[in-house]
């Protein structure tokens, strides 16, 4: 049932937003609220994508923005909040930034995840900061009445999403690699119980961890099952379909993850 | 000294060529970086801009190179995409026909793996509406040398531009690498065989290797150095190549903004590209057209031509035109 | 996996000559960074250092080209001293004596103009106590070559080196200039020349221009690039030349810090040297001792030799020692 | 009289700053106070250097450090206070850091001014942020008694120096080139009423400043004159004398400024 998703379609701006709240959340990542221009936030979905960019007026190092999903809005205040985890020097300079301090910020990118209108169940399987996109989603689906569950996965008891950043009616169960909370394992493995209750899985985190999702899946898997979207994650540099640095095999040929993703249906891409 | 009328940003490419290149300004969006222009056709007004190169086209389709293909580097990148791209036929069928329809022109870059192949080429854009000039990435390994790129070597650089020339009446840009031991020479051999104009650099040949995996952050182990980190070998072989040639140069290679392009100006290139800035900026190509509007008006200048090769004593590149 | 005793940071950038060139850690401040090592003394312990290379000097005394010298580029720098130094008679007399009772080896970095005026300088510093080894520099135009570089060409650079070879039993470092085409080629054609090793990159030629003054912002219009700018391309030559040679390599090219290092010791390099980066912190060097050791010892390395050209599957460099 | 001053002799560290104060002055400038290490405030004069890292951790662009000179020291706060004007883009870096963000510092570099005993009466003459080495020279000389006479030249009245910056002592004579406070035209105009009263002249601004100053002195110069020592700008890299990118074309030969300098005897330089 590998159904084609859309492609990008919301509209692009290059902008400077003024930080209006940065605090730290799962530990070592952070939550950075911006503004962003009028007229933006009615185009956003769960599953569009950023890219910021992580270097001062004057500087060129580094020089290539980073891709961040969008961890959620405020459509009156006309601000956007991502979820960061500073991996490297460009995570880190975007995260050291203060309240009144700016952002240069480059969206709305990608395309989105799909809620299929008879779909009930959903399914949400997020590893550390995957959770970020699956936050949003919760919160559209929750407000449309859907039933949700969210698995996430993290190392440790400190690096999971508080309860609290989840709308009440998630059913939010965790796991955590050294058993600090929740099951002691990876999340995918909490998953499998839920292969027939869900409708649709959405999922995003490490590549290693979708595969092992995959993998879960097709032992489980009886009849059509359940779609499956995954949010890929590549290195990018225009996220606008032109440069092709961030293609993704799949079996419709090469495609660029910005614009054709980086929400693909798990089984249009071809697995290594 | 301040005047009235605003300065002209309209510069000849192509002043022998009766097919004509004359841009109304000299801010082109470079290859590899903007796609077929329609990547950034809902991010910037690309028909205010001098003219775009679409993304380099061979004549078979290509899947390009396995990922990962970029890697960013001290104020630069790496990228090895591999020439991903649907062949020239299938491009000519999709593309062109959508352009023919804009203000703006449309430059198309293409390389090829023989001297034959690339006069192939030509021979077929020759005539497609839509396309306003070639540009000719000679950065790509000659296969009947082993490996070795053209664009090092200046025989190999002349017969790839006398045989696109032939087969074409369209303005030609020959696109020059920078990893040439005398780039001047080069310039003059290709200047030779009566091409239109030369653009330059294409990306210098670079490695990362990624400490924890103990690989190249690149799968192809290689890949083409740009942005800002290269400036200054481009703007040096612009300035050395501008004293070699009489034709229009194009220059190319880390310009993010007014100061850098006015580098290239100054150094003796009558019109720049700007290709990694896209993706850090793609307003920058905008903002540039702007920019130099004011900073030329500013300096009382009756048009961009007033300041090409103006930091270069021996500046000779498009003085006959 | 770790292990109770330090990984050795010991490397032999000589193993086939008598004299030696055992370093007791594979960080070399490269030449004309470092001053004659006196410069940095009483900012950081010079002695812990694997060696120092000592600035450029030549056979006459010179006073160096007009200011301005150096000037700020992305991520890089540019400079143009023109080989200031007191000529090689005063040098021997003013600072191998000092070295001498110093425990860092000193590395003698020179040039010259002709392949005779080479051999003769290595002559006279075959016997001068307080030197370890000499790094010969031939990014410099051969002036029977209308100026052509040395190091662009590989008869040329074989020319230097196996005159220069016959002139000394000291270690023989050559330093290759990056702006040859096949920068393997040249390092085979060095190799076979009996030398000790190789070091590379010296600067790329680059030029910047002030958009207020249009001039050069260097006096000698154009300087040579280094810095983390050009990193990708010294890894990548390194790794092409670690293909091609089975002698040591020092690599050298914007290291600034451990993970810039790693790339080039995994490229091939047995040693590295830090040029730039000691204006930016002058303690970098030092600082990458502690960090290599931390970083080998935290991954059970017996030696940083665990590493050298791991990267590279058609590693040779050192592979007979 | 071109009297040989002293090298570079006081330590030289790397240290990380925690900036205290950031404050506006002169208009356009920035005073900017961060801690230094122990044991450094002793070897501090007038006219010595600190190199200042223009970007942050993780960012190699700008690369270089930038010159500036010590402005005052607190040396029961441990702190140096440098005046900086941000030229371009590394000034604009360095003046943006807020208090508690850190600056990386190289210093303390240079040679000094050097009074001389039996010196009495001083005439600094300053041109814009010249004015501070000689503000701290100002001090030092009035603490010992001396007579100084403090000409600063400036664009227009807001980019002077405030009275109160200076000691009470010190007679502060102002030129601006739009006449908006004190003689209108240049500082050096001023500086003709003072080359028979003064036993030394110390110097510091533009060079072209340093250049009509020496024309005054040379036209009015009778019998040896006031010794004149001035602090030279170029542009540098490594401040220690490593990388002689900022020679001096002296008398004697070519001199590093930022160790055989940055104050040389007016009349040991080769004037072009
Ligand atoms: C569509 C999309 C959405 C994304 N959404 C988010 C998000 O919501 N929140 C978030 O924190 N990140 C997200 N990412 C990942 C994020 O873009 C990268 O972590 C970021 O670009 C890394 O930049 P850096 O400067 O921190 O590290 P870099 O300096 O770029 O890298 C430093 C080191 O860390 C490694 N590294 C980089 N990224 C990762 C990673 N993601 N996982 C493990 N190792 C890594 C690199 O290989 C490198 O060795 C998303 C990526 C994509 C493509
Ligand atoms: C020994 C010494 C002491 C100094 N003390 C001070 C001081 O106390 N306060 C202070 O503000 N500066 C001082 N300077 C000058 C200061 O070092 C430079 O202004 C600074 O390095 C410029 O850096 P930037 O990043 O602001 O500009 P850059 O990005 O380096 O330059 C931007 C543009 O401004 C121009 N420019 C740079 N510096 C100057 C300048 N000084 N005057 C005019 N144009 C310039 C450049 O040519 C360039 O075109 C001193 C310099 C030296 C050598
Ligand atoms: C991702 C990417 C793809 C590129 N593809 C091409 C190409 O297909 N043909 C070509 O001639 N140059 C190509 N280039 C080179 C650029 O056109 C340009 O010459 C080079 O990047 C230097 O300019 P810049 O520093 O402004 O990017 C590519 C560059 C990048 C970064
Ligand atoms: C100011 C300066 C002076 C240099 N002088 C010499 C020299 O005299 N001889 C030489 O072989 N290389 C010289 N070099 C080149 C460096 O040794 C080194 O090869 C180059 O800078 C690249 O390394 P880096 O990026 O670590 O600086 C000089 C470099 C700089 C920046
Ligand atoms: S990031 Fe450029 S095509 Fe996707
Ligand atoms: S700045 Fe390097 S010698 Fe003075």
């Amino acid at each position: 049932m590998a159904a084609v998703l859309g492609k990008a379609s919301a509209p692009v701006r290059e902008w400077t937003g003024e930080i209006t709240a940065n605090r730290t959340i799962m530990g070592d990542s952070y939550l950075v609220t911006f503004t962003m221009p009028e007229g933006l936030a009615q185009h956003i979905e769960p599953g569009h994508f950023v890219n910021v960019l992580p270097s001062g007026a004057g500087s060129f190092d580094p020089l290539l923005r980073r891709p961040y999903s969008i961890y959620g809005i405020d459509a009156a205040a006309n601000t956007m909040t991502l979820l960061i985890r500073p991996y490297g020097r460009g995570g880190q300079w975007i995260v050291d930034q203060q309240p009144g301090q700016s952002l240069n910020v480059l969206g709305i990118l990608g395309n989105h995840y799909e809620v299929a209108p008879r779909s009930s169940h959903l399914l949400m399987v997020a590893g550390g900061v995957g959770a970020a996109p699956l936050k949003m989603l919760s919160e559209q689906a929750v407000a449309q009445g859907k039933s949700v569950v969210y698995l996430l996965g993290a190392r440790r008891e400190d690096q999971l999403l508080d309860a609290s950043e989840l709308p009440h009616a998630v059913e939010y169960i965790v796991a955590t690699e050294d058993g600090s909370a929740g099951h002691k394992g990876f999340v995918t493995e909490l998953a499998a119980n839920y292969l027939t209750w869900a409708d649709q899985i959405f999922t995003c985190g490490p590549t290693p961890m979708m595969a092992a999702l995959r993998n879960v899946i097709l032992q489980h898997r009886f009849g059509k099952g359940p779609q499956v979207q995954i949010s890929v994650e590549r290195t990018m540099a225009c996220g606008v379909g032109a440069c092709l640095g961030c293609v993704v095999e799949t079996k419709k040929g090469m495609k660029a993850s910005c614009v054709d993703g980086p929400v693909f249906d798990m089984e249009s891409v071809v697995w290594g | 000294m301040s005047t009235q009328t605003r300065a002209s940003l309209q510069v000849d490419l192509a002043p022998h060529n009766p097919r004509e290149l004359i841009l109304r300004n000299p801010v082109i969006p470079a290859s590899g970086c903007f796609g077929y222009g329609q990547e950034y056709s809902h991010v910037i007004d690309v028909q205010r801009l001098g003219a775009f190169c679409s993304k380099g086209i061979t004549s078979q389709p290509r899947a390009g190179n396995p990922m990962p293909r970029i890697t960013e580097t001290p104020a630069g990148m790496l990228n090895a995409i591999g020439l991903q791209n649907p062949g020239i036929d299938a491009f000519i069928k999709k593309y062109p026909p959508i352009w023919e329809h804009w203000d703006v022109p449309a430059i198309v870059n293409f390389s090829a793996d023989t001297v034959e192949e690339f006069a192939e080429m030509a021979r077929k854009l020759d005539d497609v509406p839509g396309v306003a000039a070639l540009e000719v990435n000679i950065s790509c390994p000659n296969i009947h040398a082993g490996g070795f790129c053209f664009g090092w070597d200046a025989r190999m650089s002349a017969d790839v531009s006398r045989a696109v020339r032939e087969a074409t009446t369209l303005p030609v840009i020959i696109k020059l690498s920078p990893g040439a031991v005398d780039i001047a020479e080069i310039a003059a051999a290709v200047a030779e065989q009566g091409v239109d104009a030369i653009s330059l650099i294409n990306t210098l040949v670079g490695m990362s290797i990624d400490p924890v995996t103990r690989r190249s952050r690149i799968a192809n182990t290689t890949g083409g150095l740009s942005g800002p980190a290269v400036k200054p070998v481009a703007v040096r072989q612009v300035y050395q190549v501008a004293q070699a040639v009489d034709i229009p140069i194009i220059g190319l290679g880390g310009i993010f903004g007014l100061n850098d392009a006015l580098e290239f100006f100054m150094a003796g290139a009558t019109a720049i590209e700007m290709g990694t800035v896209c993706f850090s900026h793609p307003v920058a190509p905008i903002q540039l057209i702007d920019d130099l509007q004011t900073w030329l008006d500013a300096q009382g200048c009756a048009s961009i031509m007033d300041i090409v090769g103006v930091a270069n004593p021996q500046f000779r590149a498009g003085k006959d035109s």
